[in-house]
């Protein structure tokens, strides 16, 4: 069973690792972007920590309610309503709870990927943070549906974002900015996708 | 990074302090970083509210006035503003005839006005501008971006709303406009982020970028530098030939990227309107200068409309705002 | 070098074209390079003549229109004109009630324009612009530069003109409007002559110039880069050590050097309104934006009037010229 | 006896050095004034070899008033009228001849400086032309009345001007431009002595 506390430790690595990356992001968002991504992510995952410090929550949804709200407010741009609704989504299949099990966890993310899916219309291929999310929890199903531990389970869900991401760098960019480039945005790695392997790489750390 | 800031975090805010003191005739909201007209809900007025990230300056806040914008909201840098913003923006000019949101089609700014829509009571219709023929055009894509275009269609549909027509008619203007209304840009170097503290890409001394947006990406090809004269046959042939501007007067704006100077643009305009000329294209106004800019980019971009008597008078119709007026 | 040009030897010809064609209301003299009035010479009424040097646009061409010049010398770049050119405007700006000569102190300016006045059988007076603090004033030396208090000097002495002030009295005028008129300026970067191919001159990326004019000449001194707030106090005490400004309602004007973007300088006008502020100051009026630039630098200046009563109401009278515009 | 092709052969010797100097002289601006005194000389003898080309001169004073009227017209900015007045007071002071001795010669020239000081109120150690012009005067009158030959005499005083033009390196400058740099000024050589010394070298090449 994964708690709020671990959830809670999920969130704080991985703003720790978008700090850290915040550089690396806005570089990859430089060659085919407008050289923000970093920034805006670091910003709302900042808001998200202060959030948290300042207050505790007696259930899933709420935490997660206030996490996607947060980044809403905060973040702008696209990653902004992409990551926002991807954890309201997230907040409201875990619903009332103070603790999830697995298949409720994977159930949850699923609802965050296909809340990314209903904003953005993002396709296999198209070269964003979908090539990197889909592919991490569809290892996370096919993991657990062969009776592997949430830590194992996690992990290869992590290497599958891996996975994804580094498949962005061949793509040509058919959503976001990097749309804008055509033929120019193949060879180049797409940055929400390596903002989300963050994510799924901090999931694997913190919810084992 | 050589620039006229404090610290790249509060660009933003700083700036709009800022303008707060030189137009005092204006209202911001510094807390939600809009910029309100100063009468702002008018009565009986479809509201017209605009915004997306900052680095553009002077749109969207220097296009609020009599005339122009009821509200534009500011992002970070390049980063379209959130749904609080907009919300907060939608609802202060809501003076019981609608609300038009002015998008420029980036899939930030449409999603993030999106939510907005979505959370106020207010009846709000959006145009999305895609007026930049520099990106293909296809329902599987982000399509095209909003760039030049957006100006001139702030300055026409907040004639239209002016005159207190109707938020049905007011929207159908709006993209009517944005039908019209195509663009292409060129940048002879980058512009830098505050937050990123370096140009978004290199470009070498001997080379600039065709097809560029305004937020710094990369263009859609890079060419060695050339003379005005083929600069603006770049930018002008690619419109030309996306829509037929021979048949009805146009509105020709030649657009500065921040850091290139009017005798330049000045120079481009000749250029552009010679072209014209022998295109058969007949310009009927023209406007020249930065007014939707990319930070400190040196660069330019054309943009034509294709007008009509209303649309004429609309634009000829009294403006005051703090980057375009005239008759008031 | 990156500039949206043809040639170096024909920047001025090529962009006075472009500005015929974008401001058909003004007429262009291009054998002489001149921007007149489109309805030049208005009888009865005092001719107001500027020039100087390409490369300040939008100034002077961009200030000629009703409510400000009569007409404007375009120059090479950074260079005065010649006295052919000012003898063809003051003919061609002479209404019957004389002409005055507006001259930023430069040797050349003010030598080129003697030489005219000398030639012309039209009653001329002559104005000269110094009121840049960063030159230490001497009978001995060629005196202070003149700078921003230029572009007010222009739409103050303009609108007095415009209300049929006879030729004294807007001689004095603008005598008293150049007494109580003192600007500061600096640079991040160097600008750009087209004919000279590369920077005047090289400023590393953590250095800035203080004290700087307009045609690219070194400044006063070279410092570290330092943040806005620094620099506006580098650029705001000598100007108040040099006039009280305390006791009167003041013009505050904030300038872009050409590739400084509006957002940096509406942040800019923050820090100095925040020191006027402290020291006692009254903004009555601001104006924040590139009206005379220095090619393709980026930097700002500073200039602060102490006005009064008439000066504020012939401030706010209408103007309309390319470059700055109300009322009208 | 200095006849007028020869003095046109100076006005062309001039042309030509000015050309071929244009990019120092533009080097020198940059670093004292606005980077244009190459441009600006090179522009107005240009204009001046023009008119020599298009048309003929029957008299000394015809033939200056036309250069000094050319530099005027074409130049702008200091040089135009200090160097325009210089030529056109040199045509007045030689008058309706068709040559002139050394002493009209040197009569002329100084009329030409007396001139500069009418139109810019220069004075010695200004750092301007003056300090490469007066001293180049001085020494032609000095040689001239100690019986050296023209030729000589035109040595000397080239070899003066050039004196005078280095001597402005260390000056603080109190005219033109480099005035508004104060105390920055030292240590450059001043753009205007630069090409007066090119214009006296040019008249010991040609007239002697
Ligand atoms: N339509 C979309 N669907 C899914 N993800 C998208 C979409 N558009 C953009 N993205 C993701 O957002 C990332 C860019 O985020 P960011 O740079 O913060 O926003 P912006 O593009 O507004 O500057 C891209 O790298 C991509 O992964
Ligand atoms: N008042 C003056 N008297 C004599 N010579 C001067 C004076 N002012 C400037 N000069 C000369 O003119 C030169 C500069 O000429 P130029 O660069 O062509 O004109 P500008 O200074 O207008 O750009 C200086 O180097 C100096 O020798
Ligand atoms: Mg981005
Ligand atoms: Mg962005
Ligand atoms: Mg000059
Ligand atoms: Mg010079």
């Amino acid at each position: 069973m994964t708690s709020l506390d671990s959830l809670v430790s999920w969130l704080r690595a991985f703003a720790a690792s978008v700090e850290e990356q915040k550089d690396a992001l806005t570089a990859l968002d430089s060659a085919i972007g407008d050289a923000d991504h970093g920034a805006n992510m670091a910003r709302g995952m900042a808001a998200v920590v202060a959030a948290l410090d300042a207050q505790s929550f007696d259930s899933v949804g709420a935490l997660f309610k206030k996490v996607g709200m947060t980044l809403v407010s905060t973040v702008g741009g696209a990653s902004g309503p992409l990551y926002g609704t991807l954890f309201l989504r997230f907040g409201t299949s875990a619903g009332e709870v103070s603790e999830l099990d697995p298949q409720a966890l994977a159930k949850a993310l699923r609802a965050g990927l296909e809340g990314v899916v209903a904003r953005g219309r993002p396709e296999a291929g198209d070269k964003t943070m979908f090539d990197a999310l889909s592919p991490a929890l569809d290892a996370l199903d096919a993991a657990l549906s062969s009776g592997a531990s949430l830590a194992d389970a996690l992990t290869a869900a992590s290497r599958a974002a891996d996975a994804g991401r580094d498949a962005t760098v061949p793509m040509l960019a058919r959503k976001g900015r990097a749309s804008y480039l055509g033929e120019r945005s193949v060879g180049h790695q797409d940055p929400g996708a390596t903002s989300t392997a963050l994510l799924v790489a901090a999931a694997a750390r913190t919810l084992a | 990074m050589k620039k006229l800031i404090n610290d790249p975090d509060s660009v933003v805010a700083e700036a709009l302090r800022g303008m707060a003191l030189a137009h005092p005739e204006l209202r911001v909201d510094h807390e939600n970083r809009i910029v309100f007209r100063g009468d702002a809900p008018v009565r009986g007025k479809v509201g017209l509210v605009s915004g997306g990230g900052s680095g553009h300056e002077p749109m969207h806040g220097g296009f609020v006035g009599p005339g122009m914008l009821d509200a534009a909201c500011a992002g970070e840098v390049f980063t379209s503003p959130v749904p609080d913003q907009m919300v907060a923006a939608t609802q202060g000019v809501d003076g019981g005839a609608g609300v038009l949101h002015i998008v420029k089609n980036y899939t930030g700014d449409v999603m993030n006005f999106e939510m907005a829509a979505e959370l106020v009571e207010t009846e709000v219709a959006t145009v999305v501008v895609d007026d930049d023929v520099a990106v293909q055009d296809s329902l599987y894509t982000a399509g095209r971006r909003g760039v030049g275009t957006t100006v001139l269609l702030e300055k026409i549909v907040g004639a239209a709303a002016e005159q207190g027509r109707p938020l049905a008619e007011v929207a159908d203007l709006a993209r009517k406009v944005n039908d019209r209304g195509r663009s292409m840009g060129m940048a002879l170097t980058s512009c830098t982020v505050p937050a990123a503290g370096q140009p978004t890409f290199d470009l070498p001394e001997d080379e600039m970028e065709i097809g560029i947006g305004i937020h710094g990406e990369p263009g859609r090809r890079r060419v060695p530098l050339a003379p005005a004269r083929e600069i603006a046959e770049m930018l002008v042939e690619p419109v030309l030939s996306d829509l037929d501007f021979t048949s009805a007067p146009v509105i020709c704006f030649v657009n500065g990227m921040g850091a290139s100077p009017l005798l330049e643009l000045y120079l481009m305009y000749g250029e552009v309107a010679a072209l014209l000329e022998k295109a058969g294209v007949r310009v009927a106004r023209s406007l020249v200068g930065p007014y939707i800019t990319s930070l400190d980019m040196a660069g330019c971009s054309v943009t034509l409309l294709r007008a009509d008597d209303d649309l004429l008078a609309l634009w000829d119709a009294p403006v005051r705002t703090p980057g375009l007026r005239w008759g008031a």
